[in-house]
Protein backbone atom coordinates (compact mmCIF):
# COMPACT_ATOMS: atom_id res chain seq x y z
CA UNK A 1 0.00 0.00 0.00
CA UNK A 2 2.78 2.37 -0.77
CA UNK A 3 2.41 5.61 -3.06
CA UNK A 4 4.11 5.93 -6.27
CA UNK A 5 6.30 8.98 -6.65
CA UNK A 6 8.11 8.96 -9.35
CA UNK A 7 7.93 5.97 -10.18
CA UNK A 8 9.86 5.19 -7.05
CA UNK A 9 7.48 3.16 -3.87
CA UNK A 10 7.84 6.31 -1.67
CA UNK A 11 6.07 6.31 2.05
CA UNK A 12 3.49 9.24 2.71
CA UNK A 13 5.81 11.02 5.47
CA UNK A 14 3.07 12.43 6.93
CA UNK A 15 -0.24 10.43 8.34
CA UNK A 16 -3.39 12.49 7.04
CA UNK A 17 -1.79 11.33 3.49
CA UNK A 18 -0.91 8.01 5.43
CA UNK A 19 -4.30 7.49 6.33
CA UNK A 20 -5.49 8.42 3.06
CA UNK A 21 -3.89 5.43 1.49
CA UNK A 22 -5.19 3.30 4.31
CA UNK A 23 -8.92 4.03 4.25
CA UNK A 24 -8.79 3.33 0.22
CA UNK A 25 -8.09 -0.29 1.10
CA UNK A 26 -10.48 -2.45 2.40
CA UNK A 27 -8.38 -4.12 5.24
CA UNK A 28 -6.31 -1.35 6.24
CA UNK A 29 -9.95 0.64 6.93
CA UNK A 30 -11.35 -2.13 8.56
CA UNK A 31 -8.12 -2.16 10.71
CA UNK A 32 -7.56 0.92 11.39
CA UNK A 33 -11.00 1.57 12.21
CA UNK A 34 -10.71 -1.56 14.90
CA UNK A 35 -7.63 0.52 16.25
CA UNK A 36 -9.92 3.83 16.58
CA UNK A 37 -12.01 1.53 18.95
CA UNK A 38 -9.13 0.54 21.15
CA UNK A 39 -7.62 4.41 21.31
CA UNK A 40 -11.41 5.23 22.20
CA UNK A 41 -11.63 3.04 24.59
CA UNK A 42 -8.08 3.74 26.07
CA UNK A 43 -8.96 7.90 26.37
CA UNK A 44 -11.72 6.84 27.83
CA UNK A 45 -9.80 4.79 30.74
CA UNK A 46 -12.29 1.98 30.30
CA UNK A 47 -10.81 -1.21 31.41
CA UNK A 48 -10.19 -3.68 28.03
CA UNK A 49 -11.46 -6.92 28.33
CA UNK A 50 -9.42 -9.56 27.29
CA UNK A 51 -11.43 -9.85 24.22
CA UNK A 52 -10.95 -6.24 23.21
CA UNK A 53 -7.11 -6.50 23.95
CA UNK A 54 -6.59 -9.37 21.78
CA UNK A 55 -8.53 -7.31 18.83
CA UNK A 56 -6.29 -4.27 19.13
CA UNK A 57 -3.00 -6.67 19.52
CA UNK A 58 -4.06 -8.30 16.06
CA UNK A 59 -4.96 -5.06 14.77
CA UNK A 60 -1.65 -3.47 15.76
CA UNK A 61 0.00 -6.60 14.18
CA UNK A 62 -1.98 -6.02 10.75
CA UNK A 63 -0.50 -2.48 10.60
CA UNK A 64 2.90 -3.46 10.15
CA UNK A 65 2.48 -3.58 6.13
CA UNK A 66 0.55 0.10 6.55
CA UNK A 67 2.03 3.64 5.41
CA UNK A 68 0.12 4.43 9.09
CA UNK A 69 2.68 2.46 10.87
CA UNK A 70 5.61 4.95 10.26
CA UNK A 71 4.33 8.14 9.58
CA UNK A 72 5.05 11.32 11.08
CA UNK A 73 3.68 15.07 11.65
CA UNK A 74 5.22 18.41 11.23
CA UNK A 75 5.19 21.00 14.02
CA UNK A 76 4.00 24.01 11.67
CA UNK A 77 1.83 21.69 9.19
CA UNK A 78 -1.76 22.60 8.67
CA UNK A 79 -4.26 20.73 10.28
CA UNK A 80 -1.20 19.56 12.49
CA UNK A 81 -3.99 18.52 15.58
CA UNK A 82 -5.72 16.11 13.09
CA UNK A 83 -2.29 14.15 11.90
CA UNK A 84 -1.45 14.19 15.57
CA UNK A 85 -4.50 12.18 16.21
CA UNK A 86 -4.39 9.80 13.61
CA UNK A 87 -0.46 9.30 15.01
CA UNK A 88 -1.90 8.50 18.27
CA UNK A 89 -4.62 6.08 16.95
CA UNK A 90 -2.21 3.92 15.19
CA UNK A 91 0.66 4.44 18.53
CA UNK A 92 -1.91 4.24 21.88
CA UNK A 93 -1.90 0.89 21.72
CA UNK A 94 1.74 0.60 21.27
CA UNK A 95 2.71 3.47 24.70
CA UNK A 96 3.11 0.37 27.78
CA UNK A 97 3.75 2.81 30.13
CA UNK A 98 1.18 5.45 31.55
CA UNK A 99 4.16 7.83 31.48
CA UNK A 100 6.31 6.78 28.66
CA UNK A 101 4.89 8.15 25.62
CA UNK A 102 8.38 6.74 23.93
CA UNK A 103 8.84 7.85 20.24
CA UNK A 104 7.92 11.53 19.11
CA UNK A 105 5.11 11.74 16.51
CA UNK A 106 7.24 15.04 14.93
CA UNK A 107 9.46 14.91 11.71
CA UNK A 108 13.35 14.90 12.46
CA UNK A 109 14.18 18.51 13.48
CA UNK A 110 16.84 18.72 11.68
CA UNK A 111 15.04 19.52 8.47
CA UNK A 112 12.19 21.63 9.97
CA UNK A 113 13.20 25.19 9.51
CA UNK A 114 12.77 25.98 6.25
CA UNK A 115 13.76 29.77 6.44
CA UNK A 116 17.26 30.70 7.63
CA UNK A 117 17.79 34.26 8.71
CA UNK A 118 20.97 36.00 8.22
CA UNK A 119 20.69 37.00 12.11
CA UNK A 120 24.41 38.63 11.92
CA UNK A 121 22.66 41.20 9.05
CA UNK A 122 20.05 41.76 11.38
CA UNK A 123 22.50 42.22 14.51
CA UNK A 124 24.50 44.69 12.51
CA UNK A 125 21.07 46.53 11.98
CA UNK A 126 20.32 46.58 15.48
CA UNK A 127 24.08 47.61 16.83
CA UNK A 128 24.18 50.31 13.94
CA UNK A 129 20.98 52.00 14.58
CA UNK A 130 21.06 54.72 16.74
CA UNK A 131 17.63 53.13 18.91
CA UNK A 132 18.85 50.42 20.42
CA UNK A 133 21.55 52.33 22.22
CA UNK A 134 24.01 50.22 24.46
CA UNK A 135 21.50 48.43 26.44
CA UNK A 136 23.62 45.94 28.37
CA UNK A 137 20.36 43.58 29.06
CA UNK A 138 20.34 40.59 26.54
CA UNK A 139 16.42 40.44 26.98
CA UNK A 140 15.86 43.69 26.10
CA UNK A 141 18.33 43.26 22.78
CA UNK A 142 16.86 40.04 21.59
CA UNK A 143 13.22 42.02 21.77
CA UNK A 144 14.93 44.53 19.37
CA UNK A 145 15.57 42.07 16.80
CA UNK A 146 12.39 40.60 17.27
CA UNK A 147 11.15 44.08 16.31
CA UNK A 148 12.74 44.12 12.73
CA UNK A 149 10.93 40.87 11.80
CA UNK A 150 7.29 40.83 11.23
CA UNK A 151 6.13 38.26 12.19
CA UNK A 152 7.88 38.15 15.43
CA UNK A 153 6.29 41.76 15.95
CA UNK A 154 3.16 40.57 15.32
CA UNK A 155 3.11 37.24 16.84
CA UNK A 156 4.43 38.35 19.77
CA UNK A 157 1.75 41.19 20.39
CA UNK A 158 -0.47 38.59 19.49
CA UNK A 159 0.16 36.03 22.57
CA UNK A 160 1.12 39.15 24.97
CA UNK A 161 -2.05 41.15 24.22
CA UNK A 162 -4.59 38.11 25.04
CA UNK A 163 -2.60 36.68 27.79
CA UNK A 164 -2.98 39.99 29.17
CA UNK A 165 -6.55 41.01 28.28
CA UNK A 166 -8.58 40.71 31.20
CA UNK A 167 -5.88 40.20 34.03
CA UNK A 168 -5.56 44.14 34.18
CA UNK A 169 -8.50 44.91 35.80
CA UNK A 170 -8.22 41.97 38.27
CA UNK A 171 -9.81 39.81 35.87
CA UNK A 172 -8.98 36.72 35.11
CA UNK A 173 -7.38 35.95 31.56
CA UNK A 174 -8.36 33.63 28.58
CA UNK A 175 -5.48 30.66 29.37
CA UNK A 176 -6.71 28.85 26.95
CA UNK A 177 -6.22 31.52 23.84
CA UNK A 178 -3.53 32.50 25.86
CA UNK A 179 -1.47 29.31 25.22
CA UNK A 180 -3.13 28.96 21.31
CA UNK A 181 -0.76 32.62 20.62
CA UNK A 182 2.14 31.14 22.43
CA UNK A 183 2.40 28.19 20.76
CA UNK A 184 1.88 29.79 17.50
CA UNK A 185 4.14 32.10 18.32
CA UNK A 186 7.06 29.46 18.65
CA UNK A 187 5.85 27.66 16.20
CA UNK A 188 5.65 30.39 13.05
CA UNK A 189 8.22 32.81 14.17
CA UNK A 190 11.67 32.00 12.88
CA UNK A 191 13.96 30.14 15.88
CA UNK A 192 16.41 32.89 15.83
CA UNK A 193 14.31 35.10 17.41
CA UNK A 194 11.91 32.82 19.96
CA UNK A 195 15.63 31.48 21.23
CA UNK A 196 17.21 34.34 21.21
CA UNK A 197 14.06 35.78 23.39
CA UNK A 198 13.84 32.94 25.62
CA UNK A 199 17.22 31.85 26.60
CA UNK A 200 19.06 35.50 26.82
CA UNK A 201 21.99 35.12 29.14
CA UNK A 202 21.38 37.28 31.94
CA UNK A 203 23.70 38.90 34.69
CA UNK A 204 21.13 40.94 36.77
CA UNK A 205 17.57 40.41 38.37
CA UNK A 206 16.02 42.63 36.25
CA UNK A 207 17.65 41.35 33.00
CA UNK A 208 16.10 37.72 34.87
CA UNK A 209 12.81 39.37 35.47
CA UNK A 210 11.85 40.29 31.87
CA UNK A 211 13.27 36.43 30.97
CA UNK A 212 11.38 34.82 33.92
CA UNK A 213 8.05 36.94 32.47
CA UNK A 214 8.77 36.68 28.57
CA UNK A 215 5.67 33.76 28.50
CA UNK A 216 3.31 35.98 30.46
CA UNK A 217 3.64 33.28 33.23
CA UNK A 218 0.50 34.71 35.26
CA UNK A 219 -1.76 33.52 32.37
CA UNK A 220 0.14 30.88 30.80
CA UNK A 221 0.29 28.45 33.44
CA UNK A 222 0.59 29.89 37.51
CA UNK A 223 -2.96 29.64 39.23
CA UNK A 224 -3.70 30.34 43.24
CA UNK A 225 -2.93 26.82 44.20
CA UNK A 226 -0.27 24.86 42.85
CA UNK A 227 -1.35 21.26 41.46
CA UNK A 228 -0.01 18.04 41.72
CA UNK A 229 2.28 17.15 38.94
CA UNK A 230 0.36 14.37 38.12
CA UNK A 231 -3.03 16.22 37.57
CA UNK A 232 -0.64 17.99 35.24
CA UNK A 233 0.34 14.98 33.36
CA UNK A 234 -3.43 13.81 33.28
CA UNK A 235 -4.72 16.62 31.73
CA UNK A 236 -1.68 17.24 28.92
CA UNK A 237 -2.03 13.33 28.19
CA UNK A 238 -5.66 13.63 27.15
CA UNK A 239 -4.84 16.54 25.00
CA UNK A 240 -3.39 15.09 21.54
CA UNK A 241 -1.01 18.10 20.77
CA UNK A 242 0.09 17.93 24.87
CA UNK A 243 0.93 14.61 24.77
CA UNK A 244 2.91 14.95 21.41
CA UNK A 245 5.02 17.52 22.67
CA UNK A 246 6.03 15.78 26.00
CA UNK A 247 6.67 12.42 23.43
CA UNK A 248 8.81 15.00 21.53
CA UNK A 249 10.54 17.02 25.27
CA UNK A 250 11.07 13.42 26.39
CA UNK A 251 12.67 12.10 23.24
CA UNK A 252 15.17 14.51 22.72
CA UNK A 253 15.92 16.16 25.97
CA UNK A 254 16.13 12.37 27.32
CA UNK A 255 19.09 12.99 29.37
CA UNK A 256 22.19 10.29 29.39
CA UNK A 257 24.86 9.90 32.36
CA UNK A 258 27.57 9.06 30.25
CA UNK A 259 26.91 11.17 27.28
CA UNK A 260 29.20 14.23 27.16
CA UNK A 261 26.61 16.49 26.16
CA UNK A 262 24.40 14.75 28.74
CA UNK A 263 21.84 13.98 26.43
CA UNK A 264 20.77 10.56 24.53
CA UNK A 265 19.94 11.88 21.07
CA UNK A 266 23.30 14.17 21.17
CA UNK A 267 20.89 17.14 19.40
CA UNK A 268 20.93 20.44 21.68
CA UNK A 269 18.86 22.32 19.20
CA UNK A 270 15.82 19.04 18.79
CA UNK A 271 15.74 19.84 22.97
CA UNK A 272 15.62 23.17 22.85
CA UNK A 273 12.71 23.21 19.86
CA UNK A 274 11.11 20.38 21.99
CA UNK A 275 11.42 22.36 25.25
CA UNK A 276 9.74 25.48 23.34
CA UNK A 277 7.16 23.02 22.18
CA UNK A 278 6.44 22.33 25.74
CA UNK A 279 4.92 26.22 26.01
CA UNK A 280 1.47 26.98 25.48
CA UNK A 281 0.93 23.49 26.97
CA UNK A 282 -0.58 21.98 30.55
CA UNK A 283 2.55 21.41 31.12
CA UNK A 284 4.09 24.87 30.15
CA UNK A 285 7.25 24.92 31.79
CA UNK A 286 8.97 28.40 32.61
CA UNK A 287 12.15 29.72 34.75
CA UNK A 288 12.22 28.99 38.27
CA UNK A 289 12.85 32.80 39.72
CA UNK A 290 14.95 35.87 38.11
CA UNK A 291 18.42 35.15 39.21
CA UNK A 292 18.96 31.13 38.19
CA UNK A 293 18.20 29.63 35.14
CA UNK A 294 16.74 26.60 36.66
CA UNK A 295 13.49 25.77 34.81
CA UNK A 296 10.59 23.91 36.21
CA UNK A 297 6.96 23.01 35.85
CA UNK A 298 4.16 24.61 37.68
CA UNK A 299 3.05 21.91 39.69
CA UNK A 300 4.33 20.06 43.27
CA UNK A 301 4.71 16.31 44.81
CA UNK A 302 2.77 16.96 48.09
CA UNK A 303 0.62 14.77 48.94
CA UNK A 304 0.85 12.27 45.75
CA UNK A 305 0.39 9.15 48.41
CA UNK A 306 1.48 6.18 46.74
CA UNK A 307 2.12 7.65 43.77
CA UNK A 308 5.24 9.96 45.15
CA UNK A 309 7.71 8.32 43.04
CA UNK A 310 5.81 9.01 39.37
CA UNK A 311 5.34 12.57 40.62
CA UNK A 312 8.84 12.85 41.55
CA UNK A 313 9.91 11.81 38.00
CA UNK A 314 7.42 14.34 36.32
CA UNK A 315 9.05 16.57 38.16
CA UNK A 316 12.42 15.76 37.87
CA UNK A 317 11.94 15.81 33.78
CA UNK A 318 11.92 19.72 34.01
CA UNK A 319 14.08 20.35 37.36
CA UNK A 320 16.79 18.15 37.38
CA UNK A 321 17.21 17.23 33.30
CA UNK A 322 21.15 17.30 33.04
CA UNK A 323 20.71 17.41 29.26
CA UNK A 324 17.73 20.09 29.11
CA UNK A 325 20.52 22.08 31.43
CA UNK A 326 23.53 21.64 29.17
CA UNK A 327 20.78 22.51 26.42
CA UNK A 328 19.95 25.88 27.50
CA UNK A 329 23.43 26.88 28.98
CA UNK A 330 25.31 25.83 25.23
CA UNK A 331 22.04 27.89 23.56
CA UNK A 332 22.67 30.88 26.30
CA UNK A 333 26.56 30.52 25.99
CA UNK A 334 25.94 30.80 22.23
CA UNK A 335 23.70 34.04 22.32
CA UNK A 336 26.58 35.49 24.61
CA UNK A 337 29.08 34.90 22.30
CA UNK A 338 26.91 36.86 19.64
CA UNK A 339 26.15 39.32 21.22
CA UNK A 340 30.26 39.90 22.11
CA UNK A 341 30.59 39.82 18.57
CA UNK A 342 28.50 42.79 18.13
CA UNK A 343 30.06 45.19 20.09
CA UNK B 1 4.65 53.81 -12.21
CA UNK B 2 4.08 56.13 -9.04
CA UNK B 3 4.99 59.72 -10.25
CA UNK B 4 8.12 60.56 -7.93
CA UNK B 5 6.58 63.62 -6.81
CA UNK B 6 3.93 62.85 -5.01
CA UNK B 7 3.74 59.18 -4.45
CA UNK B 8 0.18 57.77 -3.77
CA UNK B 9 -1.68 56.63 -0.44
CA UNK B 10 0.51 53.80 1.38
CA UNK B 11 1.90 52.36 4.71
CA UNK B 12 5.10 53.65 5.87
CA UNK B 13 7.62 52.21 8.79
CA UNK B 14 9.92 53.46 11.16
CA UNK B 15 11.56 52.08 13.62
CA UNK B 16 10.74 54.00 17.18
CA UNK B 17 11.91 53.58 21.09
CA UNK B 18 8.29 53.14 22.89
CA UNK B 19 9.62 55.96 25.05
CA UNK B 20 9.48 58.33 22.18
CA UNK B 21 5.81 57.51 21.01
CA UNK B 22 4.67 60.11 23.25
CA UNK B 23 2.16 58.18 25.03
CA UNK B 24 3.59 57.81 28.82
CA UNK B 25 5.01 54.45 28.43
CA UNK B 26 8.68 53.69 29.80
CA UNK B 27 10.09 51.14 28.06
CA UNK B 28 13.17 50.81 26.70
CA UNK B 29 12.03 48.19 23.82
CA UNK B 30 11.84 49.58 20.15
CA UNK B 31 8.80 48.84 18.16
CA UNK B 32 7.76 48.82 14.40
CA UNK B 33 5.40 52.54 14.24
CA UNK B 34 3.47 52.02 10.56
CA UNK B 35 1.70 55.54 9.66
CA UNK B 36 -0.36 56.09 6.37
CA UNK B 37 1.11 58.70 3.54
CA UNK B 38 0.86 59.78 0.41
CA UNK B 39 -0.87 61.85 -2.35
CA UNK B 40 -5.32 61.30 -2.38
CA UNK B 41 -4.90 63.73 -5.46
CA UNK B 42 -6.01 61.18 -8.03
CA UNK B 43 -9.73 60.90 -6.63
CA UNK B 44 -11.03 63.77 -6.67
CA UNK B 45 -14.83 65.33 -6.90
CA UNK B 46 -16.22 68.30 -8.05
CA UNK B 47 -16.40 69.67 -4.72
CA UNK B 48 -12.83 68.82 -4.01
CA UNK B 49 -11.95 70.67 -7.66
CA UNK B 50 -14.09 73.42 -6.70
CA UNK B 51 -12.97 73.78 -3.27
CA UNK B 52 -9.34 73.61 -4.59
CA UNK B 53 -9.77 76.52 -6.59
CA UNK B 54 -11.74 79.25 -3.99
CA UNK B 55 -8.84 78.35 -1.45
CA UNK B 56 -6.08 78.73 -4.29
CA UNK B 57 -7.97 81.76 -5.18
CA UNK B 58 -8.51 82.79 -1.38
CA UNK B 59 -11.98 82.91 -1.50
CA UNK B 60 -12.03 80.41 1.47
CA UNK B 61 -9.26 80.90 4.30
CA UNK B 62 -8.14 77.30 5.29
CA UNK B 63 -7.90 78.37 9.10
CA UNK B 64 -5.00 77.99 11.10
CA UNK B 65 -4.49 74.19 11.37
CA UNK B 66 -5.14 73.68 7.90
CA UNK B 67 -9.02 72.33 8.41
CA UNK B 68 -9.99 72.37 4.83
CA UNK B 69 -9.24 69.39 2.88
CA UNK B 70 -9.89 69.66 -0.82
CA UNK B 71 -9.06 65.77 -1.24
CA UNK B 72 -9.49 62.64 0.10
CA UNK B 73 -7.08 62.13 3.38
CA UNK B 74 -4.65 59.25 3.36
CA UNK B 75 -5.78 57.68 6.44
CA UNK B 76 -5.77 54.33 8.34
CA UNK B 77 -8.43 51.63 7.49
CA UNK B 78 -7.18 48.86 9.95
CA UNK B 79 -4.88 49.13 13.48
CA UNK B 80 -2.46 47.12 15.00
CA UNK B 81 -1.98 46.85 18.68
CA UNK B 82 1.89 46.72 19.31
CA UNK B 83 2.47 44.60 23.03
CA UNK B 84 5.92 45.32 24.84
CA UNK B 85 7.31 44.92 28.28
CA UNK B 86 8.50 48.06 30.30
CA UNK B 87 11.04 48.98 32.67
CA UNK B 88 9.50 47.59 35.43
CA UNK B 89 8.94 43.94 33.30
CA UNK B 90 5.09 44.52 32.94
CA UNK B 91 3.47 43.46 29.80
CA UNK B 92 1.82 46.67 28.65
CA UNK B 93 -0.33 46.78 25.31
CA UNK B 94 -1.02 50.04 23.31
CA UNK B 95 -4.07 49.44 21.27
CA UNK B 96 -4.54 50.81 17.51
CA UNK B 97 -1.32 52.23 17.71
CA UNK B 98 -0.06 51.19 14.15
CA UNK B 99 -1.27 51.74 10.75
CA UNK B 100 -2.51 48.17 9.07
CA UNK B 101 -3.50 49.37 6.01
CA UNK B 102 -4.63 52.95 4.07
CA UNK B 103 -6.77 54.44 1.83
CA UNK B 104 -7.74 57.71 0.41
CA UNK B 105 -11.09 58.44 2.75
CA UNK B 106 -13.64 60.85 2.50
CA UNK C 1 -19.52 76.60 23.18
CA UNK C 2 -17.58 75.84 20.97
CA UNK C 3 -14.03 77.09 21.57
CA UNK C 4 -13.38 80.20 19.20
CA UNK C 5 -9.93 79.26 18.46
CA UNK C 6 -10.44 75.87 16.33
CA UNK C 7 -13.96 75.39 15.73
CA UNK C 8 -15.46 71.99 14.92
CA UNK C 9 -16.32 70.15 12.05
CA UNK C 10 -19.16 71.52 10.27
CA UNK C 11 -20.61 72.49 7.01
CA UNK C 12 -19.81 76.29 5.85
CA UNK C 13 -22.27 78.14 2.99
CA UNK C 14 -20.44 80.50 0.83
CA UNK C 15 -22.36 82.18 -2.15
CA UNK C 16 -20.11 82.02 -5.27
CA UNK C 17 -20.85 83.17 -9.09
CA UNK C 18 -20.52 79.68 -11.45
CA UNK C 19 -17.83 80.57 -13.47
CA UNK C 20 -15.50 80.86 -10.43
CA UNK C 21 -16.44 77.16 -9.36
CA UNK C 22 -13.76 76.06 -11.96
CA UNK C 23 -15.71 73.97 -13.54
CA UNK C 24 -15.24 75.55 -16.74
CA UNK C 25 -18.74 76.46 -16.83
CA UNK C 26 -20.17 79.54 -18.48
CA UNK C 27 -23.05 80.95 -16.42
CA UNK C 28 -23.63 84.04 -14.89
CA UNK C 29 -25.31 82.44 -12.01
CA UNK C 30 -24.33 82.41 -8.58
CA UNK C 31 -24.73 79.23 -6.35
CA UNK C 32 -24.33 78.46 -2.83
CA UNK C 33 -21.34 76.19 -2.31
CA UNK C 34 -21.33 74.26 0.66
CA UNK C 35 -17.84 72.98 2.33
CA UNK C 36 -16.53 71.36 5.45
CA UNK C 37 -14.13 73.18 7.60
CA UNK C 38 -13.05 72.80 11.34
CA UNK C 39 -10.85 70.68 13.42
CA UNK C 40 -11.16 67.11 14.10
CA UNK C 41 -8.66 66.91 16.85
CA UNK C 42 -11.15 65.44 19.33
CA UNK C 43 -10.95 62.23 18.44
CA UNK C 44 -7.67 61.20 18.47
CA UNK C 45 -6.58 57.69 18.68
CA UNK C 46 -2.90 56.28 20.00
CA UNK C 47 -2.16 56.22 16.24
CA UNK C 48 -2.56 60.16 16.27
CA UNK C 49 -0.18 60.93 18.85
CA UNK C 50 1.90 59.10 18.21
CA UNK C 51 2.09 60.56 14.23
CA UNK C 52 1.43 64.11 15.85
CA UNK C 53 4.31 63.56 18.01
CA UNK C 54 6.68 62.04 15.54
CA UNK C 55 5.68 65.00 13.20
CA UNK C 56 6.65 67.60 16.41
CA UNK C 57 9.76 65.84 16.82
CA UNK C 58 10.88 65.81 12.95
CA UNK C 59 11.07 62.31 13.00
CA UNK C 60 8.35 61.96 10.27
CA UNK C 61 8.93 64.33 7.43
CA UNK C 62 5.50 65.53 6.59
CA UNK C 63 6.26 65.22 2.67
CA UNK C 64 5.20 68.48 0.19
CA UNK C 65 1.39 69.05 0.52
CA UNK C 66 1.16 67.64 3.76
CA UNK C 67 0.19 63.72 2.87
CA UNK C 68 0.51 62.71 6.28
CA UNK C 69 -2.99 63.50 8.41
CA UNK C 70 -2.73 63.10 12.21
CA UNK C 71 -5.93 63.52 13.13
CA UNK C 72 -9.23 62.21 11.29
CA UNK C 73 -10.43 64.97 8.60
CA UNK C 74 -13.44 67.20 8.30
CA UNK C 75 -14.96 65.68 4.76
CA UNK C 76 -18.15 65.59 3.48
CA UNK C 77 -20.43 62.71 4.05
CA UNK C 78 -23.10 63.07 2.20
CA UNK C 79 -23.36 65.77 -0.99
CA UNK C 80 -25.94 68.14 -3.60
CA UNK C 81 -25.62 68.79 -6.65
CA UNK C 82 -26.47 72.33 -8.22
CA UNK C 83 -28.80 73.13 -11.54
CA UNK C 84 -28.32 76.56 -13.25
CA UNK C 85 -28.72 77.74 -16.78
CA UNK C 86 -25.91 78.93 -18.60
CA UNK C 87 -25.44 82.22 -21.00
CA UNK C 88 -26.88 79.77 -23.68
CA UNK C 89 -30.13 79.62 -21.34
CA UNK C 90 -29.06 75.86 -21.64
CA UNK C 91 -29.88 74.08 -17.85
CA UNK C 92 -27.16 72.08 -16.66
CA UNK C 93 -26.25 69.95 -13.23
CA UNK C 94 -22.96 69.97 -11.18
CA UNK C 95 -23.50 66.68 -9.30
CA UNK C 96 -21.32 65.96 -5.85
CA UNK C 97 -20.77 69.47 -5.74
CA UNK C 98 -21.31 70.70 -2.41
CA UNK C 99 -21.20 69.54 0.92
CA UNK C 100 -24.69 68.49 2.68
CA UNK C 101 -23.57 67.00 5.68
CA UNK C 102 -19.89 67.05 7.01
CA UNK C 103 -18.01 64.36 9.78
CA UNK C 104 -14.69 63.72 11.06
CA UNK C 105 -13.56 60.64 8.55
CA UNK C 106 -10.65 58.22 9.00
Amino acid sequence: LLCRAGGLLALPRDCIAAEKICLMDPACNATYQALENCSLDKTRFLPLSLDARTRCRDAKLDLRSSPLLHCKCHRRMRRQKHCLRIYWTVHSSFTHGYFNLETSPYEDPANEEPWKIDYNKLAALVSGSHLAGDSANPCLKATHFCSLNKKCVHLRTYYASSCTKGAESGGTCDQHKCHKRLRQFFEKVPEDFTKRLLFCPCQDELCGERRRKTIVPECSFQDSIKPNCLLLLDSCIKDHICKSRLADFQQNCQPAGMSPDGCSQHNHAACLQAYMGMIGTAMTPNYVGNSSTEVSLWCTCKNSGNQQEECDQIRSMFISNKCLKNTIQSQMHLSQATLEGQE
Amino acid sequence: ARRRDSPNCTVRRLMVKVRDLGLGFDSDEIVPFKYCSGSCHRIRSNYDLTLATLLQEKAIKPGPLGHVASHPCCRPTRYEAVSFMNVHNTWQTVEKLSAAECKCIG
